[in-house]
């Protein structure tokens, strides 16, 4: 199984793939390429990986959820380059109720997005092109520019 | 036998996004000596050329997992050394 | 606008009404047939409707949602005969973030629960056939089947 | 002008599910005389034969509105008398 593609993600597949006769709930979630960011007009953006980690750290988070929650879930992350609107990631939980679902669901979406090496380089629409966070890092001394730094 | 001479006395690190753009590509090379933890490796990618770009928040990790200043770092360990994650 | 339908539904569909290159969380959820209800297992089911309220209580809730965050939302919920496994109701919400995505996504099935008049008559595998919460309310005696009750 | 004997005098009663199979179909026709308010009507249908379906979670809607026993009816309102919801 790999959660890493560099396919548009199908979000009927992911939803077969958790889909069940006794699993009546199914929450999922689509993160897509917006056409702004920080106030700036975005033409396009790639994705790149840590691949090996990024694919053992998000069967870890998958297995977390399963263990917390009667669920099946999977997620999908995009990579390379993707135009506005192309769904870089997706998730999805099926449960017998929709509580879990949509708890599982939401956990794996933030620790995905926490803890899987993933970055994206985005290319403005007046030419410029920057990897996200880099600059935050930059401007500060000292100050931390997201919650789950290490040092 | 591993030759301390040409093994061990080097260690691979991996680098990526702004951090592999600015030092000299994705995969470095950098002296083993008088390295002991990831503390230290920060150091001495800090003193490189553009070093600054490793700033306060980078991530490490060693074989794969996120690994604190304090980890051990040996030669022939996998080493990644990561800008802010920005995935999903 | 008809929130009501005896086709299948297509989430893919949904997910294009809302979409937009601003809106880059969208959250969903999926109601799917369950092949058993309290223990006997189920053959297939059927849904009915007072349709003109329940239209008019779907569009309420949509508008709602768009009052309460900044999203867009919509809905549909399946009438007619409905085999285990076939998606019975489907809410799409996209936003900007996706924390008012999952808030508009569970707001609308709760509510749709709640308040829009639509029911469910099971078949079971051993032949019998049922209506849904019809025999809660026979059994007892001045005790409330539901939440949503008015009496 | 309506005439009182054809019309009003009768509250045409929208019925859903079992409430349908037991009391004699999708919509019934009962008489309006001594019926004021949603509580009157409800007791009415529970005194017809098999009207002990009618049980105490049942839902009313005048007008396409949920309303609670109190609501006024009127000969010409469309009434909807309905079981616990089930949809979703």
């Amino acid at each position: 199984m790999s959660f890493l593609t560099r396919l548009p993600i199908q979000l009927d597949g992911l939803i077969a793939e958790v889909a069940g006769p006794d699993r009546g709930g199914i929450a999922s979630f689509l993160g897509t390429v917006r056409d702004h960011h920080q106030g700036r007009a975005v033409r396009g953006l790639e994705y790149t990986a840590y691949e090996p980690m990024a694919e053992e750290t998000c069967r870890e988070i998958l297995l977390e959820a399963a263990a917390r929650w009667p669920v099946q879930v999977t997620l999908r992350h995009r990579l390379g380059e993707l135009a506005i609107g192309d769904v870089a990631v997706a998730v999805v939980a099926a449960g017998g109720h929709r509580d879990e679902a949509f708890a599982a669901c939401r956990y794996v979406i933030e620790e995905l997005k926490g803890r899987v090496p993933v970055w994206k380089r985005e290319t403005f629409v007046d030419g410029t092109v920057e990897w996200v966070n880099a600059s935050q890092q930059a401007i500060g001394s000292g100050q931390s520019a997201m919650g789950e730094t290490l040092e | 036998m591993i030759t301390p001479a040409s093994v061990a006395s080097t260690i691979r690190v991996r680098l990526f996004a702004s951090y592999a753009e600015r030092l000299g590509g994705e995969l470095i090379e950098v002296p083993a000596e008088g390295i002991r933890t990831v503390a230290d490796l920060l150091e001495r990618l800090r003193a490189l050329p553009n070093g600054a770009v490793v700033g306060p928040a980078t991530l490490v990790a060693v074989n794969l997992r996120h690994s604190p200043p304090g980890t051990a770092v040996r030669a022939g360990d996998e080493v990644a050394v990561m800008p802010p994650l920005a995935g999903g």
